[in-house]
C-alpha cells in the first residue's frame, strides 16, 4: 500500500464521495419516492433527508472511528473498533489512507453509512411515523451498520475469516434488506394491502432515481478501488455489464409472463443487477458480471413479484425482494466468480469461500435482524412507529409535515 | 331554458367546441371526468400487481340553452363527438330555471 | 502517446464514463421525455433504458472490438476492425489506451455508443412499437454505429483520410440525426400532425434533462481528451462558450420573430451549440466557438422550426432537426475553425479539410440513412414498426407497457 | 505555489466545474422553480438559463480578465482588474494558474459568476419581467459581481487587507443575497401578498434541486482547493457536518415551534448550513463545522420566517434570508473558526480578522446594495421590471414566454 | 328519468360503483372536486407561512336512472358511501328531462 | 329547493365562499373546469409550431340550497366574483327535487 498521496486517485474518490451521496440525495429519494402515493412522496423525501443529516453528524462523532479506527483489545476489535478518532480527532488534514486523505476516505465510506439506512425506507413506507423513524435510524446506524462495517472493511472478525465484499454486498445490502423485512413485518401491511390499489404516484421521477442510481453506482463500486487504475476500471466494466444483463433478463421475464415490458420492470432490474454485482464487482470479469447480472435479474423478479404476494407480507417498495436478496444472492456468488478459474482476481477454493460466503451472510442477517427488530420496539415503545388509520389514509405529508407534494392547479 | 350535459371522449371536445359555435352557441363550461360504461378500461401492472382500471378518461361539456336551439344543440353533439365506438356518451338535458350572467348580472337568454 | 498510467486522467475519464451515461440516464430520457405528451412520457424513458442495457451488453460482446481491434486485413480495416476483444478477451487489467486503462476506454466509449441510437428517438417518439425499436436498436447499433466509429476512430479509411471529428459530430449526431429523418419519414406522422396540438406535457422535465445534457456534455467533450490537461481545458471551455453563445441567439431569434423568449427555445439553443461544437471542440479556439454557437442556433432555429413545417416531415422531436443538422453543420465548420489561422490548432489547408469533412458527412449520411431504411423495414416485417391508431390515441405507455407516467390523484 | 501541471488537481476541478454548474443547471432552477407557483414555474428556469448563457459570454469577453488580470496601474488594481486576457486572448492551452491549466480555473470560476446573479431571482421571483431582468443581471453581473470578485480573489484590496473568503461567502452570497434584498423592496411585494396563500408548486421539484445543491458544493468548496489534497479532503469534510448540522437543527426548531418537522424545513436548512459554511469551509476544523452549521439554522430559520413576515418585504424565496444572512454570518464566524486556536488553519488574532471580515461584508453589501437599486432603476426605465397586474394573476410563464410547464392532461 | 349527484370521499368511490352495479346501474360518471361544509380542512406550513385549507378532496358521482330504480340507487350510495364520519357527502336528486347514447342516438331509458 | 351551478374565475373562489357563508351557505362543492366564452383565450407556440387555446381556467361552484335563501345566494355570489371585466362568469339555477346527508341519511332542508 504505498504511502504517498496520490492525486489522481484522491480526485477520484473526492468524485466518488459526491457520486454516493447523489445516490440517496436525490437518486434513491425519487426512486423510492416515485412508487408511492401522491400523499406520501414528500414523507419519503424528508426520511432520506433526515438520515442522511442524523447519521452524517454521527458517523463523524463516533461511527467512523468505532468502524475503522482498531480497537485495543483484540477481543474487542474482532466485533468494534475504538473511539480514538471521535469526531475525527487525530486525524490531521496530512493523514492519509492508502495513497489518499483520509479525510476523503472517512467521507467517501460516510456516503454508504448514509444510504445504507435508506435503503431500509422501502420496506415501511407509507406507514411509519416520522419520529420514531428518525430514532429507529438513529440507533440502527450505530448498533448495526457501523459493527458490521468494522466486521468487514475495518478489521473485524469477517475480514479476517476471508469473506469478501467489495463494495458493500454484505455490509449494505444484508443488513438493510433483512433490516427491511423485520421492519414491514413488525408494522404489519399498509392498510388496504393488497386489495387496494397503490400504483406508482409517478414513474418519472422513480425513472430520474433509477439513472441517478446507475451512474451513482460507479462511484460505488469503482471508488471502492480507492484508486483510480485498472482495476477501478474493471470494477465500472462489471457494474456496468451486471445492470445492463440484469435490466435486458428482467424485461424478458415480464415479456415471457405478461407480454410486454414495462419501465418499472427494466430499472427494478438494473437495480438489482447493480445491488448484486456489488460484493463481487472488483473481483470478477465479463463473464462472470453477466452471469451475475442474468442470475440476479431471476431471481429477484420471482422474489419481489411471486414471492411476496405468496407470504403477504407488505415489503412496499421491496427494499428486501431487490437490495436484501440481491445483496445475499451476490456475496454468495462472489464466492464462486471471484476465482480465477472463472475470470476472477482471487485465488481462492470455491467451495470453500462459498461457505465462508454463506456464514459472513448469516450472520450479518441475523445480526441486523435481531437488532432491528429490538430497535423498532424501543421506537415503537417510545414515540409510537405505525401511523393510525386517519393518517393513512390522509397521507403522510399532511399528517407528519403538514405539507403537500404538488399544487399543480 | 335547458342545461345540457355532455359525457364525450376526450379527444372529441374541440370538434363538438366548433359543431356548437356554428350552430350559434356562444359559451360553454368542460370539466375532465371519469366514466364507467360499457366500454371497458384497461390494466396496469406494477412488479406483478395487476390493477384493472374500470374507469375511462371523459370530457363532460356543460351548455345553457334556449329551448328553441335545444334540439339543433343535441344534434350538433352528437355529431361532432360520435365515432360509432363504445364509450362514445351520453347527452342529458335538465330544466334550467334561471341564468344570469354575473358581469352584468343579465338574466335569461340574454345571459347565455 | 504515452505508456504509463497516469492516475489523474483516469479520475477524468471515469468521471467523464458517469457523466456521458448520465446525458442518456436520465438527461436525455428527461429532455425527450418532457417533450411529448403524458400519454407517452413512459414510452422514451422506456426506450431510453432498454437502449442502454441491450447496447451494453453488445458493445461489451463484438461492439468495442469491430470498433477499435484492427483487422488483420487492410482492406478489411478501412471499414471494419476485428474480433480479437470480443467479451474484452484480451484486455487485462493492466492493459492501457495512452495513459488510461482500455477498460475504462471502452467503457467511455460506451456512453457513446449508448447515447447515439437513444438520440434517434426524439425523431419516431409517440408513434413506434417498442419491440420493433428494440430491435431496430440493436441491429443499427451493430450495423451503423459500429462500422461509422471505427471509420473515423478506429483507423478506418475516415481517419485515414484526415477527417477530424474531436468528439462525435460524425459519429454521433451525423449518424444518429440521418437515422431520425429515414424513420420518420419511414414511419410517416403522428395521427393528427401538424393540425392537433402536440404541446410538451412537462418542460419542466425537459428542463432538468436540458441541465444534465449541458454539464454531461463537458465529460462528452472533454472527457474525449482522454486526459485532464490543457486539451481537456479548452476543450471545455469551448463547449461552454459555444452552448451559450447559441442559446443566447435562438432566444434572441425567438424575441425577433415572437417578440418574447422562451424556455424551450433557450434549451433547444444550448442543445444545438453543444451538438455542433462536439466535433471541433477540442481544435477552435474561443472565437471559433462563439462562431460555431452563433451559426449553429441560426441554421437550427430554421431548421427545426420553418423548414420541417414547410417539408411537412413529423421529426417529433427534431432529432434531425438539432442533433442532425447541428452535426452536420459542425463537422463542416470544424473544418474551418481548426485552422491554426483562425485561433484553431490544427495546421490545415481550409478548403481541402472543408471537402474531407463534406465527404465525410455525405459518406456516414448515406451509410446510415440507406442502412437504417432497410433495417427499419426488417423491423416493421418482424416485428411491426408502427402503433395502431388506437394504441396511438390512448398512447403507447398504457398500450405497450401498461403503465401510467403520473397518478396524482 | 508548484508550476508544473498536475493531472488529478486538474481532474478535481474540472470535475467540480461540471458540479458547480449543475448546481445552477438544473439544481438551482429546480429549488427555486419549485417554490413559486405552478403559473410560474418556467420564468424561474428561463432566468436561470439565461443568466447562465449571458453571464458566459460576457466573463469569456472582459468578466475573467477584469476580475484576475492585474490592472497595470496599482491603484486601480486595488478596486479592478485589467483586460490583458479579454476573450482569453493570452491564455495559451499551456497556461497555468498553480498546478492547473488556467482555462480551467477560468471555467471553474465562470460556474461561481453564474449562479451568484441565479441566486437573486429567489427574491423578486414570480413578479419580475424577463426582458428587464436579463438586462439588470447583464449588468449585475459586471458592475458587483466581477470588482468583488477581484477586490477579494483577484489582488483587490479586500484580499490585501487580509480578508478570508475561502469559497465565496462574501464574493457570492453577500453580493446576491444584498442584491436579493435590494430588487424585492425595489419592485415591492407580490400582489396578494402575504394574505393569499403561495405555496410551493412542487416541493418534489425543490428537493431534487436541494440534492443537486448539496452534492454539488462538494465542488464549490473543495474545489475552491484547486487541489485534490488534504485541504479539499477537509473542506468537504467542514462542508458536510455544516450542511447535515444545520438542517438537523432547522427540523429540531420546526419540532419545536410547529410540533412537526418538514421537508421545506431540512432542505432550507441543509442550504443554510452550506451558504454559511462555504467562506469558512478551507480554515475549519470538524467542531468549527459542526458550530458554524448550529448557529446558520438558528439565524436563518428566524431571519427567514419570523424576521421576515415582521418587516413585511416579500422575499419571495428568501434569497436574502438564507443566503444573505447566512454569508454574512459565515464571513464573520469565518474570522473566529478559522483560528488555529479553535481547530483552525489560520494563525489569526480573532478579534481582529472578525473586525476584517465585518468590514469587507459591509464595504461588500453597500457596494452591492447600491449599484443594484441603480441597475433596477436602468432596467427599469429601460424595459419596465415590474410584471403588470394581470400578467401577475396569468402568471410570468404564459404572459412572458407563452408556454406553460405543465400539461398532464 | 332522474340526474343523481352524489358528493362522496374520495376512497369511497370504488365501492359506490360496486354497490351501483348490484343495483343494476351500467354506467356513471366521476369528477374529482373540492368540497367546503362541516368537516374541517387542513393546516399548511412553509416557512412559517400557515395557510388553513378549508376545502377537503371530494368525489362527485353523476348517474341517470329510472324513476323506478331511484330509492334503490339512493339507497345503495347511501350504504356504501357511508362511514359515519362527518363529511360522508350528499345526495342529490334533480329531474332529467331527456338522455341520449351519442353513439346509437338512442333516447329515453335505452340510453342509460 | 335549488340547485345552483356558478362558474367563475378560480381567484374569486375564496371570495365566493366567505360571501356564501355569510348569506348562511353551510356547504358547496367546487370543480376546476375551463370555460369557453366571450373571453378569448391564450396562444402558445412550441418551437416555432403556434397553439391558439380557446378556453381559460374556470372553477364550477355548486350549491345546493333552500327556495328561501336562493335570492341572497345568487346576490352573494355575483357580488364577490364580479370583477366587471369578460369572463366573469355565469350563474345557473336548477330545480332540486331531493337531498340526503349520507351520514345520517337526512333529507330535505335539514340535509344541507
Ligand atoms: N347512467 C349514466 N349516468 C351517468 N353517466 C353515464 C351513464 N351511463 C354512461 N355514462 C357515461 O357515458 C360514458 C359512455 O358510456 P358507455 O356505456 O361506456 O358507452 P356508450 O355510451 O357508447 O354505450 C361512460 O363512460 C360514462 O361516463
Ligand atoms: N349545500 C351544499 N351544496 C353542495 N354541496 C354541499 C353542500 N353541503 C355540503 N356539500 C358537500 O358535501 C360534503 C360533505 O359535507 P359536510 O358538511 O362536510 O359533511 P356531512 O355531509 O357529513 O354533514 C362537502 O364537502 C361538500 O362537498
Ligand atoms: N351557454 C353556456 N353554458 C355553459 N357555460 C357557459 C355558457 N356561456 C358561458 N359559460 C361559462 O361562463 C364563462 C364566462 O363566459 P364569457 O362569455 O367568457 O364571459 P361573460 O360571462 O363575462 O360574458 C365561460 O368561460 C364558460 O365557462
Amino acid at each position: 500500500m504505498t504511502t504517498a498521496l496520490d492525486t489522481g486517485n484522491t480526485a477520484w474518490v473526492l468524485t466518488s464521495t459526491g457520486l454516493v451521496l447523489f445516490m440517496t440525495l436525490p437518486g434513491l429519494a425519487l426512486f423510492y419516492g416515485g412508487l408511492v402515493r401522491t400523499k406520501n412522496v414528500l414523507s419519503v423525501l424528508m426520511q432520506c433527508f433526515s438520515i442522511a443529516s442524523i447519521v452524517t453528524v454521527l458517523w463523524v462523532a463516533v461511527g467512523y472511528s468505532l468502524a475503522f479506527t482498531p480497537a485495543e483489545n483484540p477481543a474487542v476489535n474482532a466485533v468494534v473498533g475504538g473511539l480514538g478518532k471521535a469526531f475525527l480527532a487525530n486525524v490531521p488534514r496530512g493523514a492519509l489512507t492508502g495513497s489518499i486523505p483520509e479525510t476523503v476516505f472517512a467521507m467517501f465510506q460516510l456516503t454508504f453509512a448514509i444510504i445504507t439506512p435508506a435503503l431500509i425506507i422501502g420496506a415501511f413506507a407509507e406507514r411509519m411515523r416520522f419520529g420514531a423513524m428518525l430514532l429507529f435510524m438513529a440507533l440502527w446506524s450505530l448498533v448495526v451498520y457501523v459493527p458490521v462495517t468494522h466486521w468487514m472493511w475495518g478489521g473485524g472478525w469477517l475480514q479476517r475469516m476471508g469473506a469478501l465484499d467489495f463494495a458493500g454486498g454484505i455490509v449494505v445490502h444484508v443488513t438493510a434488506g433483512v433490516a427491511g423485512l423485520v421492519t414491514c413485518l413488525y408494522l404489519g401491511e399498509r392498510k388496504g394491502y393488497p386489495t387496494t390499489p397503490m400504483p406508482p404516484h409517478s414513474l418519472t421521477l422513480s425513472v430520474v432515481g433509477a439513472g441517478m442510481l446507475w451512474v451513482g453506482w460507479f462511484g460505488f463500486n469503482a471508488g471502492s478501488a480507492l484508486a483510480a487504475n485498472g482495476a477501478a476500471g474493471m470494477t465500472l466494466t462489471a457494474t456496468q455489464v451486471s445492470a445492463a444483463t440484469a435490466a435486458s433478463v428482467w424485461s424478458f421475464l415480464e415479456w415471457q409472463r405478461h407480454g410486454r415490458a414495462s419501465v418499472l420492470g427494466i430499472i427494478t432490474g438494473a437495480v438489482a443487477g447493480l445491488a448484486t454485482i456489488t460484493p463481487a464487482s472488483g473481483y470478477v470479469g465479463v463473464g462472470g458480471a453477466m452471469a451475475i447480472g442474468a442470475v440476479a435479474a431471476v431471481v429477484c423478479f420471482f422474489s419481489a413479484t411471486t414471492f411476496k404476494r405468496r407470504l403477504g407480507y407488505d415489503d412496499s417498495l421491496d427494499a428486501f425482494g431487490v437490495h436484501g436478496v440481491g445483496g445475499i444472492l451476490g456475496s454468495i456468488l462472489t464466492g464462486v466468480f471471484a476465482s480465477v478459474t472463472l475470470g476472477g482476481t482471487e485465488q481462492i477454493s470455491i467451495g470453500r469461500q462459498v461457505g465462508v460466503q454463506l456464514l459472513a451472510c448469516a450472520a450479518t442477517a441475523a445480526w441486523s435482524g435481531g437488532m432491528t427488530w429490538v430497535l423498532m420496539k424501543i421506537a415503537d415503545v417510545a414515540l409510537g412507529a405505525r401511523a393510525d388509520e386517519e393518517q393513512e389514509t390522509i397521507g403522510l405529508d399532511l399528517t407528519n409535515h403538514e405539507e403537500r407534494g404538488y399544487d399543480l392547479t | 331554458m335547458k342545461f345540457v350535459i355532455a359525457i364525450v371522449k376526450p379527444n372529441r371536445v374541440d370538434d363538438v367546441r366548433e359543431a356548437l359555435s356554428t350552430v350559434g352557441v356562444r359559451g360553454m363550461t368542460v370539466t375532465d371526468a371519469k366514466g364507467y360504461g360499457r366500454q371497458k378500461g384497461h390494466t396496469e401492472i406494477y412488479r406483478g400487481a395487476e390493477y384493472k382500471i374500470d374507469f375511462t378518461p371523459k370530457a363532460k361539456i356543460e351548455v345553457a340553452v334556449d329551448d328553441a336551439q335545444l334540439t339543433l344543440v343535441i344534434e350538433a353533439i352528437r355529431r361532432s363527438a360520435s365515432t360509432g365506438k363504445i364509450g362514445d356518451g351520453k347527452i342529458f338535458v335538465l330544466e334550467l330555471l334561471e341564468t344570469m350572467r354575473i358581469r352584468t348580472g343579465e338574466t335569461g337568454s340574454d345571459a347565455l
